[in-house]
């Protein structure tokens, strides 16, 4: 029913999507993937009118449309849920629900605050979410508002005549395993009502969820799978266009950590508030340890404090040895350690300012004379040396880091902290949003600092890439520690084993 | 949670709270501060800055800020005086529609000033900061320099009228308050104000018009800062190109100082109302209770400082601009 | 007594000398051109001239000024020849102004100006005086400048010593209280030389009535709206204690008449200056007890035309004795008596001044204490 | 011609298009003494601005420059006739505590820039007026010539100020572009979590950024207290927003981490050829606001870079 033909997309130097087909039945939920850079989200834009197509048609039920911004594609039944977090936080849910449509509770002038509470009531009655709709946004769950967003885009159904097509952005990348059951099973429910187009980085996702898989790579779709044919493999294969290494998560190259040596990070009974209570680990050179658990089970919290960014209340934090009593990231960062966040383009890397800028930033005093006058030429020199060393493409060191791709941006951080001789370094989601060359990437990388004796802190993406590159997991559940596992490559706890301890 | 709760409500009250404690310090100091009589002057001193503050509420609460507000209230007051004046000069003829007519001129002012920011995609700062010297040099046009005065006793009835001690612009400024209370609760347009504050590109995102959003609410803020400057001629008797000045700073503080967040999406206009309260509490005090006028004006910023502290949520932010 | 009456009959005898006057001056251009070497050296031709003031806000400077565009009239000359430098209240403004139409002019130039801010004075005179031009001065320039330290190039400075002035009023006032009760003072800028003389001119007076006592003074920064607060809270804090209101200037006093008008009192003494026509027609109807009349007007008119006058040789500064450089303007008293024949005179019908006649209104050599 | 690669050159095309527009109207324009003395005229305000450059660079503001400035000409001239030289150390000093205190305010206490600088500068105000005794000041005509005549000075036909305008330009240049401390501002300007997500004292560097704005507000104030030869708690009025102006109009907005001191000479000259043009083109003093306002939404307009405005507020 609704169809893409030939659609074409040009910006200034780059053909984004070469003649793309692409159709979408009734009640159909069809998963698109691709590598960062493939075309995904540019398709994605046109097809909920944020672009319009330079060349090709679209169609919805054979008739020819054209969308000048995405208002229009809703009053066509094309709604979007967001990948980031599109809920405004300071309204109530059913404002959010209804923002932009407000006009239906609306006489003379006035918002009738009754009849859009039942009106949100029955939306999130489609989602079986049960919150009172006068809710302030910003104090439900992440689960609970991807559901909202979700609920939000079925305003659609009443709304407009027709068919619904609903796009979902990366809509697990928040949630935790038994809510993306919760949401897959929603979908599919949904398919009644609506079709849905899921895009996802999470590939095994894609597989359960999906009738038809298009591929996308280069902006172009080099092949649509049905459900029962798809395999992983296969279709990482054509997504990457070479093959993917059978040891996806380098455990071939994993190591021993030196056990014996002093450790480099060591909690002794720590507690933060209600996020975590009473926690021990120490983390040894070149171990990397992982922290597992859900959203809000405390992981985060542990790593802020390792970074100085939260100050325990009760135990005692050593760095090497030295027992911390102020904390602060200056402290942390003079210690050697690095922090590669989760919010790469906020915290991760400065947009506006260039490669080599954001790869001293963290240690500029080694760069600089000792009145503070920057030496920039070894600083260029610096920023030469890691862009070969981690192949990041740019096209000079003068290239503004906001410009990068997702996976450049992650290198540069990465380089800022192992250029500066970071040995404790704390990777929180280092792989979200990469495409798989860019994970593998980052996964060698995690092998190489690991072997130069780097203690590595890990908050993974997803529990298959825990296992497969930590040395120990703590699982963790409402900030309290349930299991430790150690992990030798070849004797590494299941899915099952973590998710047991988990939830 | 019951802690946390407390801490909420708490920073939530605390503008009540300063303006309460603010009111028994000066009363204490001298009692006649504490009396109907005085009240009513805060009330009049207060009226048109009340106007002014809320119209800027709306701009705040969108996360832009409006420093136009001078030469707006201005051309309003100078046009509004030539109408009145010229089309009777007493409220008993047809001169009343001098009234409706500032409202529209502000309206169109503030349009103006929307558009030039959002048409030209300049921030508000700057463009607004700039409409304002064009406001200002227009009432100067206008005018040549000279000042109008109303003189009508009906219409200066705003001040010299009064109602169980306060006088009929009190009553004006507080049915404007409520008329804004509901544009902020019950309409649309208010309420797509605090989405465009909580995040412009989400709501953008959602189909909302937010440059819509944004000229609508420059548009709407002139209208009240065209009631603000009616208030003002009330008060004075006479329209002139200074009768906007010293407005900007003074709202700005005292939106600020009544909890609204400069970052937009929080507050609304009963902070507004006691933000403006408590800065002429602070000036109609300190005069009160005999302050020499060089430190006043230290004393003004530091009350300002220790106010906007306590009504912070400093767990809530993270940094601050 | 009637300052107005003795004011305005001067001003008549200097009327009829106007034309004799006119001739001379011309017959002076003539001949420094045809014979004065000596002159014709510092002399300019055809001068362009400007007035440099706060803003045009204040009815103050709007006088001002229509004094200097009447001044370019009388020469034949229409309204916009004389250039408008407005500082806004800014002594950076007024500087880089003058600087600018110095360029623009070449140093032909005739400025009056008040420098915004006493210490600004002297970069003015030393700029107009290194390019060559002609400058005289009103308000404000701190003692140490004079203008005979200039050569001709600086050629007068006009004030008004306003402590006498604002001491008749305070007596005015202070016998209208009958010589007991309570006064309060709103000041203007609290460090203008005129805010802080019109308060030595109240407190000068109040010696001689012990029975008064000046409740508070505060600054009101010639400002209606401020006065009008200040007022309010005065209102509050003294209550019926206050007796009498001295205002510094009459933009003051509106905002003190509303605070007062708003608590239903119409009959309290007040004093004020400037006397500005809303004021005079105040002070007509009583509600004003006395104000000052500065005559903007003329002092905006003779400032440019001694500026002017000396810029085209008319005369030599240097020749001139030190009460010709530095003198204090004009000061009439309005009273409700006078008020009428005052507004007649001066505000129905602007007088035609005579531009050449440079100090016949003026008060004497300016003393400093 | 590709717009998107002259958009960062803008601002002085701005400036070089309006001083031959002025020069076209009036050549007496284009002299150079007539062009050397608006520079020099300009500096103490070009100095403020360049102190809010810094706070708006971290994308703050500083309202309390002017304040600063005026409290600086009454400390000068009061100081002056004790400790002579030794005056521009203690202004600079006050200066640099009263920024530092703004700082401290907005960082550590979480109050917006806007209303602490303004409540800083009440202070700053108030104690002008204290100090200066409510009255306008004067230096003793050779103690100032004697102590800080080279301030005022001629070489070669060039006012000093220009000398003392550019040496500052040039350490503030070097201050943003060369310094640990500058690329420490640009990251805060542009990316604030990110910057303490690398360890930097983010809280040091924007406490110096308002302390280094009340320290050139400072200098201002001293260079104009010696060229009036004075000092009054209101001498430097006016000053604010037109410096301000100078600052958004060389195309360094709000926004933070996008523009810089270069923007701001270049801004601050504007600012001036707007001004003066009022002069040549024989502007009407009842327009003269209204046009400035006009030609300055034209002037931004024309000079914001918005490829690096990521949501125009």
């Amino acid at each position: 029913m609704y169809e893409l033909r030939k659609v074409d997309k040009k910006f200034p130097g780059v053909h984004a999507l070469k003649a793309i087909d692409f159709k979408i039945g009734r009640g159909e939920i069809v998963g698109l993937v691709g590598e960062n850079g493939a075309g995904k989200s540019t398709l994605m834009k046109v097809i909920y009118g944020a672009y319009q197509p330079d060349g090709g048609d679209i169609t919805i039920d054979g008739t020819k449309v054209r969308f000048q911004n995405p208002r229009q594609a809703m009053d066509h039944g094309i709604g979007m849920v967001f990948q980031e977090q599109s809920l405004i936080t300071n309204l109530t849910v059913m404002e959010n629900i209804f923002l932009g449509f407000e006009q239906q509770f609306v006489s003379f002038g006035v918002i009738n605050w009754k009849a859009m509470s039942a009106a949100a009531k029955a939306q999130l009655a489609k989602v079986k979410l049960d919150i009172d709709p006068a809710t302030i946004t910003s104090s439900l769950s992440f689960a609970q508002r991807q559901l909202v967003e979700l609920a939000k885009v079925l305003t659609l159904e009443e709304r407009v005549d027709g068919d619904l097509v609903i796009l979902l952005d990366e809509p697990t990348s928040v949630l935790a395993r038994e809510e993306v059951e919760l949401l897959f099973s929603l979908v599919r429910d949904l398919t009644s009502r609506a079709s849905f187009i899921f895009v996802s980085h999470r590939m095994d996702e894609v597989l359960e969820l999906s009738d038809r898989i298009y591929v996308m790579k280069d902006g172009e779709v080099v092949d649509v799978v049905g459900h029962d044919e798809a395999d992983v493999d296969s279709i990482q294969h054509k997504m990457v266009g070479r093959d993917v290494d059978k040891e996806y998560y380098r455990e071939q190259k994993q190591k021993p950590y030196q056990a014996d040596a002093p450790p480099l990070v060591s909690f002794e009974n720590v507690s933060a508030g209600t996020r975590y209570q009473n926690i021990s680990f120490d983390l040894h050179p070149g171990e990397v340890l992982c922290l597992v658990g859900t959203e809000g089970s405390g992981r985060e919290a542990i790593l802020r404090t390792i970074f100085g960014l939260e100050a325990p209340s009760e135990g005692k934090v050593s760095l090497k040895g030295r027992v911390m009593s102020r904390f602060t990231a200056q402290n942390a960062v003079s210690l050697g350690v690095g922090y590669t966040p989760r919010e790469r383009k906020v915290e991760g890397i400065v947009g506006g300012m260039n490669v080599y800028e954001n790869m001293t930033l963290s240690q500029m005093r080694n760069y600089a004379n000792r009145g503070g006058v920057l030496r920039i030429s070894a600083e260029k020199d610096l920023a030469r040396e890691w862009i070969d060393r981690l192949a990041i493409k740019t096209p000079d060191v003068y290239k503004d880091c906001g410009g990068l791709s997702g996976g450049n941006q992650q290198k540069v951080v990465l380089a800022k902290w192992r250029s500066g001789g970071s040995d404790i370094i704390l990777l929180d989601h280092p792989t979200r949003g990469l495409d798989i060359g860019a994970k593998e990437d980052v996964y060698d990388m995690v092998r190489e600092m690991s072997d130069d004796g780097v203690g590595i802190v890990l908050v993974a993406d997803t529990l298959e890439e825990a296992i497969g590159l930590s040395h120990t997991i703590i699982v963790l559940k409402d900030g309290i520690a349930q299991k430790q596992f150690a992990c030798e490559p070849g004797n590494k706890p299941s899915l099952f084993d973590l998710v047991h301890h988990m939830i | 949670m019951g802690t946390v709760l407390t801490r909420e409500l708490l920073v939530k009250w605390a503008p009540l709270i300063v303006l309460i404690v603010l009111i028994l310090f000066f009363a204490a100091m001298e009692p006649r501060f504490f009396s109907m009589r005085n009240f009513a002057r805060i009330g009049i001193s207060s009226a048109p800055a009340l106007m002014v503050a809320i119209g800027v509420t709306f701009i705040i609460i969108m996360g832009s800020i409006d420093l136009s507000m001078e030469g707006t209230v201005s051309v309003c007051a100078v046009i509004f005086a030539f109408a009145f004046i010229a089309w009777g000069g007493t409220l008993a003829s047809v001169a009343w529609l001098a009234l409706p007519l500032a409202l529209v001129v502000g309206g169109i002012v503030g349009l103006i000033n929307g558009l030039v920011h959002v048409k030209l995609k300049i921030p508000s700062f700057m463009a607004s900061l700039a409409m304002g010297f064009v406001g200002t040099g227009f009432a100067l046009l206008l005018t040549g320099g000279d000042r109008i005065r109303v003189e009508d006793e009906l219409f200066r009835g705003l001040l010299t009228t009064r109602w169980f001690g306060f006088p009929i612009m009190c009553y004006v400024a507080v049915a404007f308050l409520l008329i804004a209370w509901f544009i902020q609760t019950r309409t649309t347009l208010g309420r797509n104000f605090y989405a465009v504050g909580g995040g412009e590109d989400l709501a953008h995102a959602s189909g909302l018009n937010v440059n819509r959003v944004r000229v609508m609410g420059f548009a709407l803020a002139g209208v009240f800062y065209a009631v603000g400057a009616l208030l003002a001629v009330g008060r004075i008797g006479i329209a002139e190109t200074a009768t906007g000045s010293n407005f900007m700073f003074v709202s700005i503080t005292s939106v600020v100082v009544g909890g609204t967040a400069l970052w937009g999406g929080i507050g609304g206009v009963w902070n507004t109302l006691i933000g403006v309260l408590i800065v002429n509490v602070i000036n109609n005090g300190m005069v009160v209770i005999g302050l020499p006028g060089y430190v006043q004006d230290g004393v003004l910023g530091a009350l300002v400082i220790a106010a906007v502290v306590l009504s912070t949520d400093r767990k809530s932010v993270t940094f601050v601009k | 007594m009637s300052f107005i009456k003795k004011y305005i009959e001067q001003e008549t005898i200097n009327r009829r000398n106007f034309l004799l006057a006119g001739a001379y001056g011309l017959g002076g251009v003539a001949a420094t051109s045809m014979f004065g070497p000596g002159m014709a050296r510092a002399a300019l031709t055809d001068p362009a001239v400007a007035w440099s003031y706060r803003n045009r806000t204040n009815p103050y400077w709007n006088e001002i000024v229509s004094g200097g565009e009447a001044f370019v009239e009388s020469l034949g000359k229409s309204k916009d020849f004389l250039t408008h430098l407005i500082n806004e209240g800014s002594s950076e403004k007024s500087l880089a102004d003058v600087k600018a139409i110095l360029a623009k002019t070449n140093g032909n130039l005739a400025l009056a100006i008040d420098t915004n801010d006493a210490p600004n004075a002297r970069p003015v005179v030393e700029a107009v005086a290194a390019a060559g031009g002609f400058v005289s001065t009103l308000w404000n320039k701190t003692d140490d400048l004079h203008p005979w330290d200039f050569g001709d190039n600086y050629v007068s400075h006009m004030s008004w010593s306003d402590e006498g002035p604002a001491e008749q009023t305070a007596r005015i006032l202070l016998e209208a209280m009958g010589g007991k009760g309570g006064v309060v003072h709103l000041g203007g800028i609290a460090s203008n030389n005129p805010a802080i003389e019109r308060l030595n001119g109240l407190k000068n007076a109040l010696k001689d009535y012990p029975d008064v006592e000046l409740l508070a003074a505060e600054p009101a920064d010639w400002d209606t709206q401020k006065a009008n607060q200040v007022m309010s809270a005065f209102l509050t804090r003294y209550g019926d204690e206050i007796t009498g209101v001295h205002c510094a200037n009459d933009t003051i006093a509106y905002g003190v008449l509303e605070a007062l008008r708003a608590e239903g009192i119409d009959d309290m003494p007040i004093v004020s200056y400037d006397g500005n026509p809303q004021a005079v027609e105040l002070v007509a109807q009583g509600k004003i007890l006395a104000t000052v009349f500065t005559n903007p007007h003329w002092g905006g008119g003779i400032t440019a035309a001694l500026a002017y006058h000396a810029a085209i040789g008319t005369f030599k500064p240097s020749d001139e004795p030190h009460e010709h450089r530095e003198f204090y303007g004009p000061t009439v008293f309005i009273t409700p008596e006078d008020a009428k024949e005052f507004k007649a005179n001066f505000i129905e019908s602007v007088p035609t001044y005579d531009w050449t006649d440079f100090w016949g209104p003026s008060n004497g050599q300016i003393m400093y204490k | 011609m590709d717009f998107e690669r002259i958009k960062p050159h803008l601002p002085w095309i701005t400036l070089l298009a309006l001083v031959v527009i002025v020069g076209i109207a009036d050549a007496n324009f284009l002299r150079p003494q007539n062009l050397i003395a608006m520079a020099a005229d300009i500096v103490p305000l070009f100095i403020m601005a360049l102190g809010m450059t810094f706070a708006i660079y971290i994308g703050g503001i500083d309202l309390s420059a002017q304040s600063v400035a005026n409290m600086t000409t009454v400390v000068a001239t009061i100081a002056l006739p004790t400790y002579g030289v030794g005056t521009a150390l203690i202004c600079i000093l006050a200066g640099f505590v009263l920024g530092g205190l703004s700082g401290y305010v907005t960082t550590k206490l979480f109050v917006p820039s806007f209303i602490s600088t303004l409540a800083i500068g009440g202070i700053a105000f108030s104690t002008a007026q204290w100090l200066s005794g409510q009255r306008a000041l004067f230096m003793d005509a050779t103690l100032r010539d004697n102590t800080f005549g080279w301030m005022t000075g001629n070489t070669a036909g060039i006012p000093h100020e220009i000398f003392i305008g550019a040496f500052l330009v040039l350490a503030t240049y070097f201050l943003q572009s060369r310094t640990t401390f500058g690329r420490a501002l640009k990251a805060v300007g542009a990316g604030e979590p990110a910057a303490v997500a690398s360890g930097l004292n983010v809280t040091r560097i924007k406490i110096m950024a308002f302390a280094l704005s009340g320290l050139l507000a400072a200098i201002a104030g001293l260079l104009f207290s010696v060229k009036l030869s004075g000092g009054s708690p209101t001498l430097a009025n006016g000053f604010l927003l037109p410096a301000i102006v100078a600052v958004l109009v060389g195309g360094t907005p709000l926004t933070g981490g996008v523009g810089g001191v270069i923007n701001t000479l270049i801004g601050t000259l504007i600012v001036a050829v707007i001004r003066s043009s009022m002069l040549y083109f024989e502007i009407d003093a009842t327009k003269q606001q209204m046009v400035f306002g006009l030609v300055l939404i034209a002037a931004i307009a024309l000079t914001i870079d918005r490829t690096k405005l990521r949501v125009v507020k």
